[in-house]
C-alpha cells in the first residue's frame, strides 16, 4: 500500500447549504457574438451572396446568371408590384396539399408496416420501386385520373414526398428501443394507438428528418411539374413565374423566383423546423 | 396487518413438473383444515423454455422453469447474472413466447402484454423521453384507462413524492440521475397499483439509504392493496426482506435450484433471517 | 355538343392566331354564331409536344396547336385504335428557323465539324429536329439526314440562347425560332448560317389538332374552332399592328410592339389554316422511319372540311 | 399475508443440466410459407402486376398507358436487342459517379457541421437554402462549369443526393447518445476518427435511410436530367432512351425504361440495402 | 502484498479549500519522517461546482466539492441517489466543464477526456453495439493506441475470462442481459490497465457472487498494477471493501460530508470495518 495513505488526515464537514454560484460571464466579445446562431447564420448567408455577386459579376453573362444586387432587385420589384406574392400563395396552396396527404399516406402505410410483416413488405416493395420513378412515370395516371391542372401537380407532389417520408418514419420506427415499445405494450397500447403515443414521438428525430426532405422535394417537384402540367390563363404558381420569365429571358425575375424558394426555405427551416425541433427532440433530450 | 408465517415445512425434492404439481395438492390435501386457501395459483409457469434465436446462435435462457404464483405473494426470483431472470419476468409480461411449456395466468395463458401485470424494466431507458417525470406517471394511468384527469395527476404526484421526487416533478428524464430514472420507474409501476407487479432489479440503482426506503414503500403499499409482485434481484438480504417466497435459479441457462419460504419483513435481522442468508448463500454458491 | 372546351397553347409567335383567339375571344363568337349557346372556353398553356400528345389520349384537352411532326407521330401511330386516333384540324403558322452561331469559322451547315455543338429543343420527333434534318438531308443527300444528330443537344432555347450570346460554353450554334432567333441576332458575335425557308420552303410548321372522337362527337364545335381561326387569321392580316399589341399583351414580354411587328412583316412568317407542305413532313418522316403509316394525301390527316383547300 | 402462504412446502431440486431442446415446428402450411419473405413480396409483385395489367387493359389506351404484358414484351425485345442493357450501363455509371460524390460531400459537410457550430449552421443554411431548388436553378451553372451531358448530369445528382444524405446523417449523428460519444472521446478519439469509428456505425440506420432516399433521388433525377441536360443523340442512358421513345410515341418502349428502373429499385434494394441491413444494423440490434 | 493502515488519524473540521488545504500540508510536515511520500496529489478537485444549464432549469449538481487523490488511490465517492457523484465523475472524465473551481490532474487542468483516464459508466448502453464483446474490448485498446493486433487480442481474451463471459465472447451487446453488459465494460475498463479508472456503480447491476468476484478481481488488479481508482458505488460495505478512502456526499447538491479512511480488504468483516460501517451509516442516514 503506498504510504501515503498513512499521512491523510480524515475530514469531516458539518452539513452546510450550498450557495448561489455565478456563473462566470468572462466570454470575450468575439465569443459572445459567435454564441448568438442568428448571427452565425446572417454571417453565413453574407458570404454566400458576395460570393454569387462576385461571381455574376465576374462572369458577366446577366441572361444566364444574374449578380445577385440583380436579382434582389428583380425580387424586389416582384415583390412590390405583387406579382411574387400572388404566385406563391397559389404554390404553396398546392405545395401545402401535396404536402399534407403525403404526410397521411406516408402515416398510413408506415402504420401498417409496423402492424404486420406484409404491410412491412409491402412498403418496403413499394418504396424500392416507386421512388427511383420519375413523375414522368406518373404523367399517363395523373392524366387520366386528374386532368391538367392543380390535381395532377398534387398527385406528383405526393409522390415526391411520401416516399421519402415513409423510409424515414419507417426506419424510425424500427429505431425505437425495444424497452420503449414493450413499456408502452404494457399500458395496453396496440395498434394505431402504439403507433401515435409511443412510436412517433420515440421515433420523431427520423420522422422530422423525413418531413424535412419530403418538404424540400415538394417544391422541386412543385417547380418543375407547374411546366408539365401547365396553368390556365392568369393563374399559376411560383413554378409557371419562373417559367415564364425564363421564355421572355428575363433571367433576373427567374432567380427572383428561385431566390423566393430560398427565402422559403429559410424561413421554414429556421422558423418552422427549427422551433419544432426546439420544443420536441431537443428539449427531450433526443437529440444534442 | 402484520404478516405471520408457519414454520417452515419439511423440503421436499422434486424431478419434474407433473410430479411436483401433485405432491403439492397432496400437501394441500394434508393441510385440509384451510381448503379455500389453496385455491389455483394466480400465475403458474411449467415446463417453460425460453429460448433467443437469432441469425447466428440459438441462446436458451432458461430451463423447464416451473413454479407458482400465488395470490399476493411476493415472489423473488434470485440468481447469478446472466440466469435469465429478466428474459423469465418478460416471459410473464407477455413479450416473449416460451419455446416449451406454458405460462397462465388466472388459469388463462399469457399471450400478450397488459396493463395488469405492470413491469419495471431493469433498463434506464423505460421511462418516456417526451414526457416529464409527472407526465410518465399519469401517461401510465390514463393510456392504460386505469385513472383519468384530476386523480390521475393526483395519484401520480403521490407515488412521485414517495420515491422522492417531487423537487424533480416536471424535468425530463434526460436530466435525472440512473438512480432517479429508476426511482420515476419504480413510481410508475407502484402507481398503477396493478394486480401483478413485475420488477426487476428495481433498486440496483440506488444508495442504500433510497433503497431502504423504497423496499418499505413497497412493503406498506403491498400491505395496502394485497397485489402480487414478482421481483427480481441480486441481493439475497433484499429477497429475503421482499419476498415471502424465493425461487432460486441456477446459472445458465436458468433451472429451478429452490423455492424456499422467506421470513416474515420484521424478522429482518433475526436468527431466521440470518440462517435464511446463509442457505441461500449456500445453494447458490455452495459449489 | 360540349359545353366546354379546353384548349392549349403554346410559347412564340407561331401561336400567335391562337393568342388572338383567346383575346379577342373569336371561339366563343364563332360557337354562338353557330347556334351552340354559351360556349366555355379554357385556354391552357402548356410546354412540349409530349404533355400534349399525352393529356389529349387522356381526354384531359380538346384542342392543341403544336409542331407539324409531332403530330405526325401522334397521328401515325394512333390510327387504328378507337379511342386514341386524332385528327388534324388545320394548319396554324409557318415561319422561318434559323441556325446561329456564335463561331465566326462556321458560314454554312457544311462547316460544322464533330465538336460543335448544335443547342436545339427536343429531339428525333421534335419540330426543330426534324426540320434540321430535313435541311442537312437537303445539303448532304437524302440519306445523310442524321449527319449533324450527333452534334445535337438538347436544351430549351432560353437557355440556349443565353449560352450561345454568353459564350463561355460549348454551345456554339442555336436552332431557333422568332422571337429567340431574331434576339441572338441583335448580338454582334452571333451571326446566321442557315435559313429553314431558304432550304425547305415555307412549309406549314404548326398545326392544330384534335382527338378524333371528339371532331366526331362534336362537328359543328369543330366547325367553330376552324372559322374562328380563319377569324383569328384574317384578323392578323389585316390588323399587323394590332395583333402585335396582343401578343405583347398576352405573352407580357418585355419586348416591344415593333420587334414583334418585325416579326411578322418577315415574309417567312404566316398564319394559315391551310396546310402547306405537310405532307413534305410526312414523305421525309416515313422515309426516315420515324413513322410507319403514311398518309395517301394531306387530306388523309385533316378534318374533312379542310380538303377542298389547296394544301399540300 | 395470504394464508395460501401457509400450506406451501419448500422445494429444493438438484442441480441439473439442461438437455436440449426441440424447437417446436407446429406451425400451418400457410403460415410457414408467408413466413418466408421472398414469398410475400413475390405476392405483392404479382399482385402489383395483375393490377397493372387489368387497369391498362380496361384502359384500352396503349399510346398512354400500356399494358404489363406490353411492356413486358417491349423490356424483352429491349434486352435482347442489347438497347436497354447498354442503356442502363451508361445510366449506372452515371449514376454511380454522382452517388458517390454526393456520398463523400455530404460526409464531409455532416462532418464540419459536427465538429463546429459554424458548421452545423452552414449545413443547416445550404440545406435549407438549396434543397427545395429544382434543377433549372442549377441549369446555368452546370452549362457554364461543366458544359453539356454528363458532367452536368453529375452535377444535378450530386444536388439531388446531397442534402437528403447530409440530412439523415447529421439527424442521425445528433441523435447518437451522449454515453456513446462520451466512449469515444474516451479513447482519445476526436474529429474525423471519431466520425469515423462511433458516429457512423452508431448512426448507421438514420445514414442507411438517407442512402436508400438519395438512391431514389438519384434515379429520378437522372431520368429527369437525360432530358433537360442533354446529350448528344446516340449516347446517352435511360433516361435518354425513355425521352426518345416518348417522342416517338413508343409507350411500351417507355414503360419498358420505366420498368428497367423498377426492377434495378428492387434489386438494388432486396439485395443491396437488405444485406447490408442485415449485416449491420439487424445483427447490432440496432434495428429491429 | 498486503495491504497495511495505520490507525484512523483524528479527525479534523474544515470550512473551505484553502484552509483544508493548509492543515493538510501541515498535517504531511508532521508526519515529516516520511516526505516523499506526502508529493503533490495525482489528481486535486478544488471547489468545484458542477451545474446542467438547460433552456428551462438551472440545476446544481454538485457544490464546492474539494479533495485530492493521490497515486495509487483506491477513492470511493459515496452517496445518496441523485447526489452528483456520475457528475463528478464526468467532469474527472473531462466530458464536463466545472462553472466553479479546477480539476487537476499531475498538476494540469483537465481539459478534454483522453485514455488516460478510463472511464466505466454508470448506463448499459456503453458498449458499442456493433462489435461483439471481444471487439468491445479489443477497439478500446487499439483506438486508444494502447496495444495493437495479437497482444491486443490476448490482453482482451484474459479480462472477458476474468468477468466469466469466455462464452460470450463473439456475442453483440443486445445479445447480454444487464448484468453481462457491466461486466464487459469492466472488463474493458480493467483492460486498458489505465493510470486512472473512473467506475461509475459498476457492480451494480451484479449479483452478490459475481460483484464479490469482480471485486475481488479489481482488487488483484490493482496489487499487480497499482493504479488509481476512482469507484462510485452507493453500496457502504463495497465502498469499505473497494475503497482506501472514502468521500461521503451529501445529498442534492452534493457537497463533501466527510472524507474517511477505510480499513484494509482483509479487515473485512472485523470490529473495524463494522464500526466503519456503522459511521458511515450514521453519517449519510443519521439526520
Ligand atoms: N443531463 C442532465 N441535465 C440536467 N440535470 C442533470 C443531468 N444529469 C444529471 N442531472 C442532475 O444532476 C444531479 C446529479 O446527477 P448524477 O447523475 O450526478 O447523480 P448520481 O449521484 O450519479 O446519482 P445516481 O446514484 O442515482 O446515479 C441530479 O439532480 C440530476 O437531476
Ligand atoms: N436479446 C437477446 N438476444 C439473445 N440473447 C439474449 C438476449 N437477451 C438476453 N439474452 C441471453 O439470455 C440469457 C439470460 O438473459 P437475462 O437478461 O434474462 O439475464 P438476467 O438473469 O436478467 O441477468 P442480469 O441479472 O445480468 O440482468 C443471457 O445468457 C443472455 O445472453
Ligand atoms: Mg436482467
Ligand atoms: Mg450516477
Amino acid at each position: 500500500m503506498s504510504e501515503t495513505l498513512l499521512l491523510r488526515p480524515e475530514i469531516i464537514k458539518p452539513d452546510t447549504t450550498a450557495g448561489d454560484v455565478q456563473v462566470e460571464a468572462s466570454l470575450s466579445w468575439f465569443e459572445r457574438i459567435y454564441g448568438i446562431g442568428a448571427v452565425r447564420k446572417a454571417f453565413i448567408l453574407l458570404v454566400l451572396a458576395g460570393l454569387w455577386e462576385a461571381y455574376g459579376r465576374w462572369l458577366g453573362n446577366p441572361l444566364l446568371f444574374p449578380t445577385f444586387t440583380e436579382t434582389l432587385t428583380a425580387l424586389i420589384d416582384n415583390i412590390a408590384n405583387g406579382v411574387i406574392p400572388q404566385r406563391v400563395l397559389v404554390s404553396l396552396q398546392t405545395l401545402l396539399i401535396g404536402y399534407g396527404i403525403g404526410i397521411v399516406l406516408a402515416a398510413i402505410l408506415t402504420t401498417l408496416a409496423i402492424g404486420s410483416r406484409l404491410g412491412a413488405d409491402l412498403l418496403e416493395a413499394l418504396t424500392s420501386m416507386f421512388n427511383p420513378l420519375p413523375a414522368i412515370a406518373l404523367l399517363p395516371l395523373a392524366l387520366i385520373w386528374f386532368g391538367l391542372g392543380q390535381g395532377s401537380v398534387i398527385f406528383v407532389l405526393v409522390h415526391s414526398v411520401l416516399w421519402a417520408i415513409a423510409l424515414n418514419t419507417h426506419s424510425g420506427f424500427r429505431s425505437v428501443s425495444n424497452t420503449m415499445r414493450m413499456v408502452g405494450m404494457n399500458y395496453g397500447l396496440r395498434g394505431l394507438k402504439l403507433v401515435r403515443l409511443i412510436l412517433i414521438p420515440a421515433a420523431f428525430p427520423a420522422i422530422l428528418t423525413g418531413l424535412k426532405v419530403g418538404w424540400a422535394f415538394a417544391w422541386r417537384t412543385l417547380i418543375a411539374a407547374e411546366l408539365v402540367f401547365g396553368v390556365s390563363s392568369g393563374s399559376g404558381g411560383l413554378g409557371w413565374f419562373i417559367f415564364e420569365n425564363r421564355n421572355q429571358l428575363e433571367t433576373s425575375n427567374v432567380f427572383a423566383g428561385l431566390l423566393t424558394v430560398i427565402l422559403i426555405g429559410l424561413i421554414v427551416e429556421n422558423v418552422g423546423f427549427a422551433t419544432i425541433e426546439r420544443k420536441t427532440v431537443r428539449r427531450w433530450g433526443m437529440q444534442h | 396487518m402484520p404478516v405471520s408465517f408457519l414454520p417452515r415445512l419439511p423440503e421436499c425434492t422434486k424431478q419434474n413438473s407433473p410430479r411436483r404439481r401433485a405432491r403439492w395438492r397432496q400437501g394441500g390435501r394434508m393441510n385440509a383444515h384451510q381448503p379455500q386457501s389453496i385455491g389455483a395459483p394466480l400465475l403458474s409457469v411449467e415446463g417453460v423454455t425460453l429460448q433467443y434465436k437469432t441469425p447466428g446462435s440459438l441462446v436458451t435462457a432458461t430451463y423447464r422453469v416451473d413454479f407458482d404464483v400465488y395470490d399476493s405473494d411476493r415472489f423473488v426470483l434470485l440468481g447469478p447474472s446472466g440466469c435469465g431472470k429478466s428474459t423469465l419476468l418478460k416471459a410473464i409480461g407477455g413479450y416473449l413466447r416460451p419455446t416449451e411449456g406454458k405460462i397462465r395466468l388466472k388459469g388463462h395463458e399469457v399471450k400478450e402484454p397488459g396493463p395488469d401485470r405492470m413491469m419495471v424494466f431493469q433498463e434506464f431507458d423505460q421511462l418516456l423521453p417526451w414526457k416529464t417525470v409527472r407526465e410518465n406517471v399519469v401517461f401510465a394511468l390514463t393510456a392504460s384507462g386505469r385513472l383519468e384527469g384530476a386523480e390521475a395527476q393526483e395519484r401520480a404526484a403521490a407515488y412521485i413524492d414517495k420515491v422522492g421526487l417531487t423537487k424533480f416533478i416536471d424535468s425530463y428524464p434526460h436530466m435525472l440521475s440512473g438512480g432517479m430514472k429508476q426511482r420515476v420507474a419504480i413510481a410508475r409501476g407502484m402507481a398503477m397499483e396493478p394486480d401483478v407487479l413485475l420488477m426487476d432489479e428495481p433498486f440496483a440503482a440506488l444508495d442504500a439509504l433510497t433503497r431502504r426506503k423504497m423496499q418499505d414503500e413497497l412493503l406498506q403499499l403491498w400491505e395496502d392493496t394485497r397485489f402480487t409482485v414478482l421481483f427480481v434481484t441480486h441481493s439475497i438480504e433484499e429477497a429475503i426482506k421482499i419476498g415471502t417466497r424465493i425461487l432460486l435459479l441456477s446459472p445458465h441457462p436458468g433451472r429451478v435450484r429452490a423455492e424456499l419460504n422467506s421470513v416474515p419483513a420484521e424478522a429482518m435481522g433475526t436468527p431466521a433471517a440470518v440462517q435464511l442468508e446463509t442457505r441461500i448463500n449456500d445453494m447458490l454458491f455452495g459449489h | 355538343e360540349v359545353k366546354e372546351v379546353r384548349i392549349s397553347k403554346g410559347y412564340g409567335i407561331l401561336y400567335l392566331p391562337l393568342i388572338v383567339m383567346e383575346d379577342q375571344k373569336l371561339l366563343e363568337k364563332q360557337a354562338e354564331k353557330a347556334g351552340l349557346g354559351p360556349l366555355k372556353v379554357t385556354w391552357l398553356m402548356l410546354d412540349g409536344g409530349n404533355v400534349i400528345n399525352d393529356a389529349m389520349m387522356a381526354g384531359s384537352l380538346d384542342f392543341a396547336g403544336t409542331g407539324a411532326p409531332g403530330f405526325i407521330t401522334l397521328w401515325a401511330k394512333a390510327k387504328g385504335i378507337p379511342n386514341v386516333e386524332v385528327v388534324g384540324i388545320s394548319g396554324l403558322s409557318a415561319t422561318a428557323l434559323w441556325m446561329n452561331t456564335n463561331s465566326p469559322n462556321i458560314n454554312s451547315l457544311k462547316d460544322f465539324k464533330a465538336g460543335d455543338k448544335i443547342a436545339l429543343p427536343g429531339i428525333k420527333t421534335s419540330l426543330s429536329a426534324v426540320v434540321l434534318q430535313m435541311m442537312a438531308a437537303h445539303e448532304f443527300g437524302r440519306e445523310n439526314y442524321a449527319k449533324l444528330d450527333p452534334l445535337t443537344v438538347s436544351l430549351p432555347h432560353p437557355e440556349a440562347l443565353a449560352a450561345l450570346v454568353g459564350g463561355k460554353t460549348e454551345i456554339n450554334a442555336h436552332f431557333t425560332s422568332p422571337p429567340f432567333s431574331y434576339l441572338e441576332l441583335k448580338d454582334p458575335k452571333v451571326h446566321r448560317v442557315a435559313n429553314s425557308v431558304d432550304v425547305i420552303g415555307p412549309i406549314t410548321l404548326d398545326v392544330t389538332f384534335a382527338p378524333k372522337k371528339f371532331v366526331d362527337a362534336n362537328p359543328k364545335v369543330t366547325q367553330a374552332f376552324l372559322d374562328a381561326l380563319d377569324e383569328a387569321d384574317a384578323f392578323i392580316a389585316a390588323n399587323k399592328q394590332a395583333a402585335a399589341e396582343i401578343y405583347v399583351r398576352n405573352a407580357k414580354v418585355k419586348t416591344s410592339v415593333e420587334e414583334i411587328l418585325e416579326m411578322l412583316n418577315d415574309k417567312d412568317t404566316r398564319f394559315s389554316t391551310t396546310p402547306d407542305g405537310i405532307m413534305q413532313f410526312a414523305d421525309f418522316m416515313h422515309a426516315a422511319g420515324s413513322i410507319k403509316v403514311k398518309p395517301k394525301a394531306w387530306s388523309d390527316l385533316f378534318i374533312p372540311q379542310l380538303a377542298s383547300r389547296k394544301g399540300s
